[in-house]
């Protein structure tokens, strides 16, 4: 019964959360009007693929929102390994994005998946280290767990860097500003150049929930989830994860992206080694 | 119930697994092999091992996103549009395969298995931690070693502008034909337009 | 077991949600040749591609492997201490000089 | 009975890996071979961890090895058909033999 | 109730216009695009109106046809040439269009036909030999060839870019030939097509180098004359990319642009310096050249 009621939370949580989202790219007018117009074959597409990208990419969402407490000790994946789970997530969604870009057979949508890929793995080492540093002084790979070592102090004072870090991962995983490689304009919106009408919108509305997901995680992970005096934990949470949402669309529409080659130079050379000093800054605080 | 699940996950990881070498398109070979690996982690997770199964999961999928890359960089015809076959020595292949899934499995079937389940309340994560800094603490940075030693074996071989100038100054091509004129291209002079200054 | 089930039933949903939403995919010739900005390509685009950061991703997947000892390293740091502090700085060094090896070979940018 | 069927999975998931890598002509086709063969591993080390050894923490550390193989195999096959491919532009295991020259 | 809240919706959409842009339209066009109400989309997938401005010369007709079938159905072209037409007035047509677009929806111009012939023969079907050959699903496979920069002979790309790709200048066809996303070789096959003045002001220049950093939002605050607004814009476009003598990097000219200067970029050769460059940064490359010295540059190899 409970995971039924969760299961709903989450449901609920993505859908309301994705439209919020992108509410605040103001685009809702936007996709609703491409709802209903043409979606068009390119020559010889791998059409399997091309049709399960975006459904992996929702599913991805959902199940990183599933590991997301919602009240202290209540989430619907209850599981040990939450953080890794996470990552799993993390490390799918690359494969996503990629097939998104693959599967249309045209030169646009396939450089972007391929620049995605180069900057989306080594993304995922910095995310990884934050993730773990949260864990230390939960002693837990649980996202339970991580909430209630933050009843004290949030993991965002406790760990400055860790919060700065996972934006980028963030916004890398939802093809956003800075980081979106994957749909950048000098490939006339890359991997999704080829995509029209429904196809194209439910792309952007898998982005979105994806932001939804990364965002709870983020706000778990780093502002003590459910955690707050007077609201109940899940009011804490969606108020959380909303100013995490807006925190990363400013973000998203105001940094410039720079080139593929430089940054990924950037992320093994400033931020890998940035993430060594967090997780040893971490770990020295929490013995 | 547990028993069905696995035998539903293990028959779809073998399916999967078989699905790798009959499709055309490298994309395709390369993520179901990815699927057969989802499976095996989903009966990790299955059998009380949460943390190898998803940890599986987690490699597999970032593996596998690199397979798919060389795979489609190396193989002629990558994305399958014509029908793909390269194999050699087929027959004794497939009965190589089968012979040993056979003897595999009839040993599985013949011998008798130990039976001693994990307890459900172990900390499992915990254990393998313990293990790692503990008993087992030299094959932990052995394995560091050994990792060091692949990342530095993976630059020097892949990577053109070695220390001692480009890898492929001086080769040369076979030829088409016996004697023939090298293949492809010839080794130029200076190793081509070195675009990259410094390092870094 | 409810955790494959979730996993499962997130996919399932994800699957009749993105089918129900869009029509199938139709096109004449003309509208499905690849957009170039009225220019025509000469060959399918799919084809053996020179992804050019690919001695990264051979260092990336070496260097990943050490995330599946920091996993189970993580849970027992605070109870086994000091000896987990520097078990794992060593463990992290080691590699890390792969890393810095690496960026001296400039494997770090666009081939 | 659940590691039996764990272990027949397994067995299949060899015998499959060993067919495509003796069959496979392309190097990068014969490493999914490997591959497959070390995910059959994989799955019995499991099944025997969590069935017949009683959670032995050993048994989780050699299936965390077994993904250090592969990430191994994978990082140094690669980068050997790289430089193969750089010598030779192709990528089949006959040209393996003929890089000594 | 939710069909009629999403038609509803639907209804309030900004207008979205892909743009062929014609000889001497450039800079209206460009800030016809940064008005509210209208979006400017950067492939016709995503468009539902085709806006052409200016006279197209006849050789660019094709092109401009094949750009016109890309759009999904229901789709308009809308022409954009009398001068005495203000920005407003071409607004509001937009608008009328794109509201009444299901009445107009335009049938295909080109005929219904694949690139190749190919009807599936062969022992496959592939209408080819073998596992290159032929050209399967209407195209031929790409081949292998040099590469000029780590020597890895893996397959090339060669595509015609153009006229009205949004990325380039328009009226400029690109033949690139790509391994992977770096341009080993790119040929101009036709110039672009000539602006008057007001095309090189700096925050038209600025504009198109934020678009392509992603900035879409700060573009057009830019094009409207405002502060653009963004965070590490210059420090985004790398050092010693696209250098030019007497003009500096890239770099270097969008501090000029957003500063309001336009920097005289003296003659050079513009096929000579993409190759090497990886896509992207030969994107960021030619839009931080006003797009009169492209144009000097695209002409140059003719007039040799």
């Amino acid at each position: 019964m409970t995971a039924v009621l969760l299961a709903l939370a989450v449901l609920a949580t993505l859908m309301l959360g994705a439209v919020l989202a992108v509410a605040m790219d103001r685009r809702i007018a936007q996709l609703a009007a491409g709802l209903a117009r043409q979606r068009i074959e390119t020559e010889a597409p791998d059409r399997l693929n091309r049709n399960l990208a975006p459904v992996w990419y929702f599913a991805l969402a959902a199940a990183g929102l599933s590991v997301v407490p919602f009240a202290p000790g209540l989430a619907l994946l209850d599981s040990p390994v939450g953080i890794v789970i996470w990552g799993a997530c993390e490390a799918l969604t690359i494969v996503a994005v990629f097939l998104h870009g693959w599967s249309p057979n045209a030169p646009f949508p396939l450089i972007g998946a391929y620049r995605y890929v180069a900057i989306g793995l080594p993304v995922m080492l910095p995310s990884m280290f934050v993730l773990i540093a949260a864990a230390l002084p939960a002693q837990s790979l649980s996202l339970l767990a991580i909430v209630e070592s933050q009843r004290e102090m949030w993991n965002v004072t406790r760990q400055p860097l860790g919060l700065p870090l996972f934006t980028i991962v963030v916004l890398t995983l939802t093809l956003r500003g800075p980081m979106d490689f994957a749909d950048a304009a000098d490939i006339a919106t890359g991997t999704s150049a080829e995509e029209s009408g429904a196809a194209r919108v439910v792309w952007e509305v898998a982005r979105a929930a994806m932001l939804v997901s990364a965002s709870a995680i983020a706000a778990t992970v780093f502002l003590g989830g459910p955690l707050g005096p007077v609201l109940p934990g899940p009011a804490w949470l969606w108020i959380k994860t909303a100013a995490l949402m807006a925190i990363f669309t400013w973000l998203g529409h105001r940094v410039a992206r720079t080139t593929p080659s430089r940054m990924l130079t950037i992320l093994w050379v400033i931020l890998l080694p940035l993430s060594f000093v967090h997780l040893a800054i971490a770990g020295v605080i929490a013995l | 119930m547990i028993d069905l699940l696995v035998a539903l996950l293990a028959a779809f990881a073998v399916w999967t697994g078989w699905r790798v070498f009959r499709v055309d398109s490298m994309v395709r070979a390369s993520f179901s092999l990815m699927l057969s690996f989802i499976a095996v982690g989903g009966i990790g997770v299955l059998l009380s091992a949460p943390y190898i199964g998803v940890a599986t999961v987690f490699m597999m999928a970032v593996e596998m996103m690199v397979m798919a890359i060389f795979m489609v960089m190396f193989m002629m015809n990558p994305a399958g549009l014509n029908p793909m076959s390269m194999v050699h020595q087929h027959r004794f292949s497939i009965g190589a395969g089968i012979v040993a899934a056979v003897a595999l499995g009839a040993a599985v079937l013949l011998s008798p298995l130990p039976s001693d389940p994990v307890l459900s309340e172990t900390d499992v994560v915990a254990d393998l931690g313990h293990e790692l800094l503990g008993p087992s603490m030299l094959i932990f940075e052995t394995a560091g070693v050994t990792l060091l030693a692949t990342m530095v074996g993976a630059v020097i071989l892949s990577s053109r502008q070695g220390r001692y100038g480009d890898s492929d100054e001086g080769s040369r091509p076979p030829g088409l034909t016996p004697d023939g004129d090298p293949a492809g291209r010839q080794p130029e002079e200076g190793g081509g337009h070195d675009h990259h200054g410094g390092h870094g | 077991m409810q955790t494959l089930i979730i996993l499962l039933g997130w996919t399932v949903l994800a699957w009749l949600v993105v089918r129900a939403s869009q029509p199938p995919a139709d096109a004449t010739a003309p509208q499905s040749a690849p957009f170039l900005g009225g220019g025509t390509a000469g060959t399918h685009a799919w084809q053996r591609y020179h992804f050019r950061p690919y001695t990264m991703t051979l260092l990336f997947i070496a260097f990943e492997m050490e995330m599946m000892f920091m996993y189970p390293w993580a849970v027992v740091f605070v109870s086994e201490g000091i000896v987990a502090l520097a078990e794992m700085g060593m463990f992290l060094a080691i590699l890390s000089v792969g890393i810095l090896y690496g960026w001296r070979e400039g494997v770090f940018r666009w081939q | 009975m659940t590691l039996t069927i764990v272990l027949l999975g397994a067995a299949a998931l060899i015998g499959i890996g060993l067919y495509g890598a003796l069959s496979q002509q392309s190097f990068v086709m014969l490493m999914m071979g490997l591959e497959l063969m070390l995910n059959g591993a994989l799955l019995a080390i499991i099944g025997f961890w969590s069935l017949a050894l009683g959670g032995m923490p050993q048994g989780q550390l050699l299936a965390i090895i077994i993904m250090a193989v592969m990430a191994v195999e994978m990082s140094i096959g690669f980068a050997l058909i790289v430089a193969v491919y750089r010598k030779r532009q192709a990528d089949m295991t006959e040209s393996i033999g003929t890089l000594k020259q | 109730m939710a069909v009629s809240l999403l038609s509803c919706l639907a209804s309030r959409a900004p207008a979205p216009v892909f743009a062929a842009i014609g000889p001497g339209w450039q800079a209206a066009v460009e800030r016809l695009l940064a008005r509210t109400g209208l979006r400017g989309a950067l492939t016709p997938r995503d468009a539902g109106i085709l806006l052409v401005a200016g006279e197209m010369p006849d050789n660019t007709a094709e092109a401009l046809n094949r750009v016109h079938d890309q759009l999904p159905r229901p789709r308009a072209i809308l022409r954009w040439t009398r001068s005495h037409e203000t920005v407003d007035d071409i607004a509001a047509r937009i608008g009328a269009s794109w509201r009444n677009l299901g009445a107009i929806d335009e049938q295909d111009l080109l005929p219904d036909q694949p690139p190749n012939e190919w009807k599936c023969v062969g022992p496959h079907g592939q209408g080819g030999k073998g596992m290159m050959g032929g050209t399967p699903y209407g195209r031929p496979m790409a081949m292998t060839g040099e590469d000029i920069r780590d020597g890895l002979q893996l397959d090339r790309y060669t595509a015609r870019i153009g006229p009205f790709a949004p990325m380039l200048p328009p009226g400029l066809v690109l033949e690139v030939t790509l391994q992977g996303d770096v341009i080993v070789a790119a040929t101009v096959q036709h110039q672009p097509f000539a602006q008057p003045a007001d095309v090189d002001a700096p925050e038209l220049c600025a504009a198109r180098m934020l678009r392509l950093l992603g900035l879409g939002g700060p573009a057009r605050r830019a094009v409207r004359g405002g502060r653009p607004g963004g965070l590490w814009v210059r420090g985004a476009v790398p050092r010693g990319l696209g250098m030019i003598e007497g003009a500096g990097d890239a770099r270097d000219r969008l501090a000029a642009f957003l500063r309001g200067d336009s920097p005289v970029v003296a003659a050079f050769d513009l096929p000579g310096l993409l190759p090497g460059l990886e896509w992207s940064e030969a994107m960021l490359v030619l839009a931080s050249v006003p797009p009169s010295a492209v144009l000097r540059a695209a002409s140059l190899p003719e007039d040799a």
